[in-house]
């Protein structure tokens, strides 16, 4: 005990610190699923079909079983105990296909496994691989969803003639009367296609099972690993308690790894059969073909207005492309565009309308985004040819019909609950920043001289930190442990599973400051069922929003005792808990945090009412979605002779609540903007008729590279989130939603002279070129 | 993927009719065809070697001539299968004097699957005119 | 049938018997253990595994082992010093949050090294240009350009 | 992806490289598009002739008035030589746009010329520079005009058993003028066009135009008659204009997912004319 000063560290939440996760990145000592090699190891190599739809004759493995180094082959017959591939999802009526992990008599896409091998290592496995004989029966497939509703089209699903799902409808105020009451009617169809999410890391598992103890151990590149092992132990009929599933680095998730996959399973399933650890690796070709995809939207828009611009009405039919099956998620998708669907603006008379369709190619599931890019770049689309149909300047439109700060919490048509903002605010940031008015001129300027120059502009809304329990599949909470060791080290157990989003070092920001302790102190643990309690996952832009509030819940638990304890120590009753010490407010007399620790677990005297140790465990049920908005400004200029779009300049203001650390939230918004001027641009998963992914690799499946990404200028605005306590909001997925129609804007506001309103994405220059010569 | 365009050959639209319905004259003309053999009426199974650079694949299929109207007009439908992937090929051929030989103008769609639509896609169309282009030249040294 | 080969990995001497079709990449993950450079794609389009192979910055996922037989290998191990201190490009990523889920990072050490030794003070473009071959799907390359531009700044 | 198994070996000399390939083994250059494709087993070779240790391949060097390049030279070897951006930089300028760092540190001009890829960016450039590639077999060399060596779609006038050894480019006289000016596709880095400008003017007139021409078709060409158009004229913006819209002219253009034929035939008009622009921007 001492009455030293006490000097209070340095606070660290908003602060640009460099990651703690890094070191080992950048030497190269993470560790990856496929860095993982366990003793007496085989291979797997799924052996998939070339038909998007076809019935399967006769399956011959023999050439295979026989190659030396080939330990088994199996086909769907072998697996028809193991549970079907789960959907989390019950829409009213809606239709779910029974997908075996392994085809057994027919194929519903190009990719679909229709048996596995296993070798001792990786080349006799894909030589193995080719040796499966395959007798395929071809049938007619239908690939594109409007095709698939058409009459007479092939039934990806015999007993479900019309490929239809589900239908959804969602209704909000008197569209009818709105739009009979409207000055003006516009009306544009607008596709969002299919995305692909391409994490630099394809998927992969371990599975290593231990018959004595009914045990597996299970590795998997995986974004939610307590609900993976729920649902893969329910596959195969196991303990779940001792199914310990671990999460090792994970090299990018981007939704496409909240989702459990047949192989998973199947590898599960071998490791079993044959007692012995097994490893599969996807390779990019898989990826492509049968790790789900994102959007897939066509999309019929309406919206009324007013003279003055003022929107009365809103209404949209949704035809989504669902795949051949679904996979966790699958059909919840496209109901949060309809959530999204009024954006930042205060329209109460809306129409939703969804049609999920099933096509023969991979399903669509939750992909950075999901559901609500489709839904943002929709309404931002809209208001911008409303916005053209009335002269108006596209700003001015906006801020007329901004919900405003005095309205929040604002209930919106579609049911939710906007919790903060100041729309108007942020927006004039971002044109202050960019000059709109001067550039607006020199736009004029430059069109005089026949240059095709374009300012883009996105007023976004989102939906973030999914999400209260009854709007989540598998539950919306979220789970921290706090563990204060006996040397006064803590260490942190968090539910969700961070894969490059950075909240081992986040995290350890918030208990650094809550706790008073150095940083270097904390640790921040995540992904092993085994350390970690249940935990629902990265996803939804959730991890800091809800997974941070649970840790500062348990923190608020953890400094609760410590006071407890240092109450006794000093034996005081007025005692407060600040800068790692507890001090006596009479005597000014201190103990540490580290004294206390110690003491807590030598328990040689305990506080009334307490029990030795300092662990505290939360679970945090959100009472809200947080809603972050932002606005982003692309100024380009696309070349008359080529169509090539160049970006002059990009600016973006988002409003996330408070930030915990600047540098990473940059990250984010960067690196979410690079998804989004993709889908605006470059990337497209194209089928053909037949079902074939025709841009089915990196050769012809363009990523931003940094050779095409513009400098983007960044900044904020902070209305921090009544939601929770740290008045956070999420980041993740704004970059992405807010993009994508500044950049679609921006190229059509650019050829607008020309006469030209929509060209539906990717805006290759083709595509432009041919609209600039219509 | 589709295909059109036309070639001119030194024959009466009579012989050329002839000539590119005979099943020994596909045999020699088809690039990469080793065997064809009947199946049917105007239906033959073929084996192929496709050579095209540092590619190349078996490939398993058919040849069926439908839809025959003499000497003018035939559908061609040449099928493909083989480890990396399959390959469609069907267009109506029509003939037509010119020139004191044959036009033959060709109207029909390519199609590939499996690992050769991964990474073929750039050249599908290149390299079906340079097939198209290798099967008229052997047609027209045919006597 | 199978060839020795001996190659100097990070300074390190190794001798093995591989198959001829044995992928470099896959020699120093599995047979060398060194499983810091990464696989992402089968096109040679992702670089994620870019090591430099007597001087030049290679996709190791393009060529053979056997190709490599006498070369002198350098791969992300063997960026920072024996004593631990950082490569002034590691301290670039770490610092500008060059990286966020890691896995195309040693790729992207690789070829910056490359990048900065031959032209050691580059301008944003030519660090974008130098970039071409290495996918990221993270970061949207801006705190990658940062980072090199640092690592440029500190190697003055 | 892993590739199916092949014997290998490294010969050290073209004289045991070629009684090698005489055999019947594929020989392998750099690698960039051959491993590729036999990593996703489109390319299924069974004896591969490593031909990256043969260090007689290893070269650029000047004779009389020519410069001759070893075919194992890289393209970084070439975008960065002295002698090449001193005396041929229109070859040095393609080799900087082809692939990335890493492609270009591996990949190699004998085989890039050798697979004849129709969408390769060196065919164009190797058109405009009328240059010579030398083919060697065991019974002796011949060296072919460019022009009739590229004969379509990965296919060249290589015959079995030999190899490209040596590419041969004239050393320019200062009054010409070079640019090479590509289209990228934005996934794969190829050309969907790309095209090659040389051009002299002397007194203030075109005296020599060449044009190559790649991306277009199933082969890389050269405009004839565009160079024509060209040659004679002072090469105003009309003049280059006009020229350059021939650039297409009775070219079958290739369609595919990232340029129709009509865009394609458009783009290298366009793309023509920067490249002619370019150049004559270059000359004295």
């Amino acid at each position: 005990m001492s009455t030293t000063t006490i000097t209070r560290p340095e606070k660290l939440v908003g602060k640009r610190i460099r990651r703690r996760e890094d070191p080992r990145m950048i030497t190269g000592t993470a560790t990856y699923v496929d860095d993982i090699k366990l003793s007496n190891m085989l291979y797997a190599a799924m052996v998939r079909s070339p038909h998007a739809a076809a019935n399967i004759r006769s399956i011959d493995t023999s050439k295979a079983a026989a190659l030396p180094g080939v330990t088994a082959v199996y086909t769907g017959v072998d697996l028809k105990d193991v549970g079907g591939v789960v959907c989390g999802v019950d829409l009213p009526g809606l239709r779910k296909p029974h997908h075996t992990v392994i085809a057994t008599d027919r194929v519903y896409l190009v990719g679909h496994t229709v048996a596995v091998v296993v070798a001792s290592d990786r080349y006799v496995a894909a030589d193995a691989a080719d040796l499966v004989e395959v007798d395929y029966d071809v049938l007619q497939a239908v690939a594109d969803p409007e095709k698939a509703l058409a009459p007479g089209a092939p039934a990806v699903h015999p007993q479900w003639p019309d490929n239809i799902a589900f239908t959804f409808e969602q209704k909000g105020g008197d569209v009818d009367t709105a739009f009979a009451q409207a000055d003006v009617i516009c009306k544009q169809r607008m596709i969002s296609q299919r995305m692909v999410a391409n994490p630099m890391e394809t998927r992969g598992c371990v599975a290593s099972w231990h018959a004595a103890d009914r045990a597996m151990t299970f590795y998997t590149s995986t974004q939610i690993p307590h609900l993976a092992r729920t649902i893969l132990a329910g596959m195969l009929g196991l303990e779940e308690n001792r199914f310990r599933l671990i999460a090792p680095e994970v090299g990018g998730g981007f939704g496409c790894k909240l989702n459990v996959y047949a192989e998973e399973a199947i590898v599960a399933f071998i490791s079993m059969k044959l007692g012995r650890p097994i490893k599969w690796i996807e390779s990019r070709r898989e990826n492509f073909l049968t790790t789900i995809q994102g959007r897939g939207h066509v999309d019929y828009w309406e919206i009324a207005a007013k003279r003055d611009g003022t929107i009365v009405g809103i209404k949209v039919k949704i035809i989504q492309d669902l795949g051949a099956y679904h996979q966790l998620l699958t059909p919840a998708i496209p109901t949060l565009s309809v959530l999204m669907m009024p954006g930042l603006y205060d329209a109460h008379n809306i129409h939703a309308e969804i049609v999920g369709v099933f096509t023969n190619c991979v399903p669509t599931d939750a992909v950075r985004g999901a559901g609500r890019p489709e839904a943002t770049y929709g309404i931002e689309r809209m208001v911008d040819i409303l916005a053209a149909e009335l002269k108006m300047d596209p700003a001015e439109i906006r801020f007329k019909n901004f919900v405003r700060p005095d309205q929040f919490p604002f209930a919106t048509a579609t049911g939710l609950n906007y919790d903060s903002g100041d729309y108007a605010n942020t927006f004039h940031k971002a044109l202050d920043m960019i000059g709109y008015k001067r550039l607006r001129e020199e736009q004029a300027a430059a069109r005089k001289e026949g240059r095709l120059v374009g300012i883009g502009i996105s007023t976004y809304g989102e939906i973030c930190a999914m999400g209260p329990s009854p709007a989540v599949a598998a539950g919306g909470w979220e789970s921290a442990t706090v563990k204060v060791e006996p040397s006064g080290k803590v260490t942190i157990l968090t539910g969700i599973s961070p894969h490059g989003q950075g909240e081992e070092t986040t995290f350890a920001q918030v208990a650094g400051d809550e706790l008073g302790v150095p940083i270097d102190d904390i640790l921040v643990l995540h992904g092993d069922t085994s350390i970690v309690q249940y935990g629902i996952g990265t996803f939804g832009s959730r991890g800091t929003a809800v997974g941070g509030t649970a840790l500062y819940l348990a923190l608020q638990d953890i400094k609760e005792k410590v006071v407890r304890w240092g109450s006794m120590l000093l034996d005081s009753s007025d005692v407060r808990f600040d800068g790692g010490h507890c001090i006596d407010n009479a005597t000014g007399k201190s103990v540490s945090f580290q004294t206390i620790a110690a003491a807590a677990y030598r328990a040689m005297k305990i506080p009334a009412h307490s029990e030795p140790g300092l662990v505290a465990t939360r679970f945090w049920e959100p009472g809200n979605f947080t809603y972050p908005f932002g606005a982003h400004i692309i100024h380009s200029e696309v070349d008359r002779e080529t169509g090539q779009v160049a970006i002059k300049r990009y600016v973006m203001v988002d409003d996330i609540g408070n930030i915990l650390n600047p540098m990473l939230v940059d990250g984010q918004l960067h690196g979410g903007a690079s998804w989004g001027l993709g889908q605006a641009l470059w990337e497209h998963a194209i089928y053909d008729d037949t079902g074939q992914l025709v841009t089915g690799e990196f050769m012809d499946y363009a990523l931003a590279r940094a050779r095409t990404m513009p400098w983007i200028e960044s900044d904020h605005t902070c209305t921090p989130s009544p939601v929770n306590p740290l008045g956070v909001k999420g980041v993740g997925e704004a970059g992405t939603i807010g993009s994508t129609p500044a950049m679609v804007n921006s190229v059509i506001d650019a050829l607008s002279p020309l006469g030209v309103t929509h060209v539906d994405m990717p805006l290759t220059p083709e595509k432009l070129w041919k609209a600039i010569n219509q | 993927m589709k295909i059109s365009g036309a070639a001119q050959l030194p024959f009466t639209p009579e012989r050329t009719y002839e000539l590119m319905r005979d099943p020994a004259v596909l045999a020699r003309a088809i690039p990469g065809c080793e065997a064809l053999e009947r199946t049917g009426d105007n239906e033959y199974r073929m084996k192929m070697k496709m050579m095209l650079a540092s590619f190349s694949g078996a490939f398993e299929g058919k040849v069926r001539l439908t839809d025959a109207v003499p000497p003018t007009s035939f559908r061609m439908v040449v099928e493909g299968s083989g480890k990396i992937g399959f390959m469609k090929g069907e267009g109506v051929l029509t003939l037509t004097a010119k020139d004191g030989g044959t036009e033959v103008a060709y109207d029909g769609d390519a199609q590939i699957g499996g690992t050769m639509a991964a990474v073929g896609q750039r050249l599908i169309d290149t390299t079906a005119r340079m097939m198209i282009k290798r099967f008229f030249e052997k047609v027209a040294v045919e006597e | 049938m199978t060839q020795s080969i001996s190659v100097t990995i990070n300074g390190k001497p190794y001798a093995h018997e591989v198959e001829p079709r044995l992928l470099l990449i896959h020699y120093i993950r599995e047979v060398a253990g060194l499983t810091g450079s990464h696989i992402g794609c089968e096109t040679s389009l992702c670089g994620a595994c870019t090591v430099e192979v007597n001087g030049r910055a290679i996709k190791s996922c393009t060529m053979f082992a056997v190709q490599a037989d006498g070369a002198s290998v350098i791969t992300v191990e063997g960026l920072a010093e024996a004593s631990g201190k950082l490569h002034r490009i590691q301290e670039g990523f770490w610092n500008e949050h060059g990286l966020q889920c890691g896995f195309c990072t040693p790729g992207m050490l690789m070829v910056s090294k490359q990048i900065l030794d031959r032209n050691p003070s580059p301008t944003e473009e030519e660090i974008r240009e130098g970039l071409d071959g290495n996918l990221c799907r993270c970061t949207g390359y801006q705190h990658i350009v940062k980072a090199v531009q640092a690592a440029a700044k500190a190697g003055v | 992806m892993i590739p199916n198994t092949f014997e290998y070996t490294a010969p050290t000399t073209l004289k045991d490289a070629l009684a090698l390939v005489g055999d019947g083994g594929k020989p392998l250059a750099g690698g960039m598009s051959l491993i590729p494709m036999m990593k996703l087993r489109m390319a299924n070779p069974e004896h591969l002739i490593d031909l990256n240790r043969i260090v007689e391949l290893n070269y650029i060097r000047e004779e009389n008035g020519e410069l001759h390049i070893g075919a194992n030279a890289t393209h970084y070897d070439i975008e960065t030589a002295p002698l090449i951006l001193g005396k041929c930089p229109l070859l040095a300028e393609t080799a900087s746009f082809i692939g990335d760092i890493q492609v270009r540190n591996r990949g190699t001009l004998g085989g890039s010329v050798a697979h004849a890829d129709p969408s390769a960016d060196f065919p164009a450039a190797l058109q405009a520079l009328e240059a010579k590639v030398v083919l060697t077999s065991s019974a002796g060399s011949r060296t072919v005009p460019v022009g009739d060596f590229f004969v379509d779609t990965f296919t060249t006038a290589l015959e079995a058993g030999e190899l490209v050894t040596e590419v041969i480019v004239p050393v320019e006289a200062g009054l010409t003028g070079t640019s090479y000016q590509k289209f990228l596709q934005p996934a794969s880095g190829f050309a969907i066009v790309g095209v090659a400008a040389r051009v002299r003017r002397e007194a203030g007139k075109i005296t020599l135009a060449r044009i190559g021409v790649t991306g277009v078709g199933g082969n890389s060409y050269r405009a004839g008659k565009a160079e024509k158009a060209l040659e004679g004229t002072s090469g105003s913006e009309v003049e280059i204009a006009a020229a350059a819209k021939l650039v297409g002219d009775g070219i079958e253009a290739s369609t595919d997912l990232h340029a129709s034929a009509v865009y394609r035939l458009h783009l290298a008009s366009n793309y023509a004319a920067r490249a002619i622009h370019a150049a004559l921007s270059r000359t004295v």
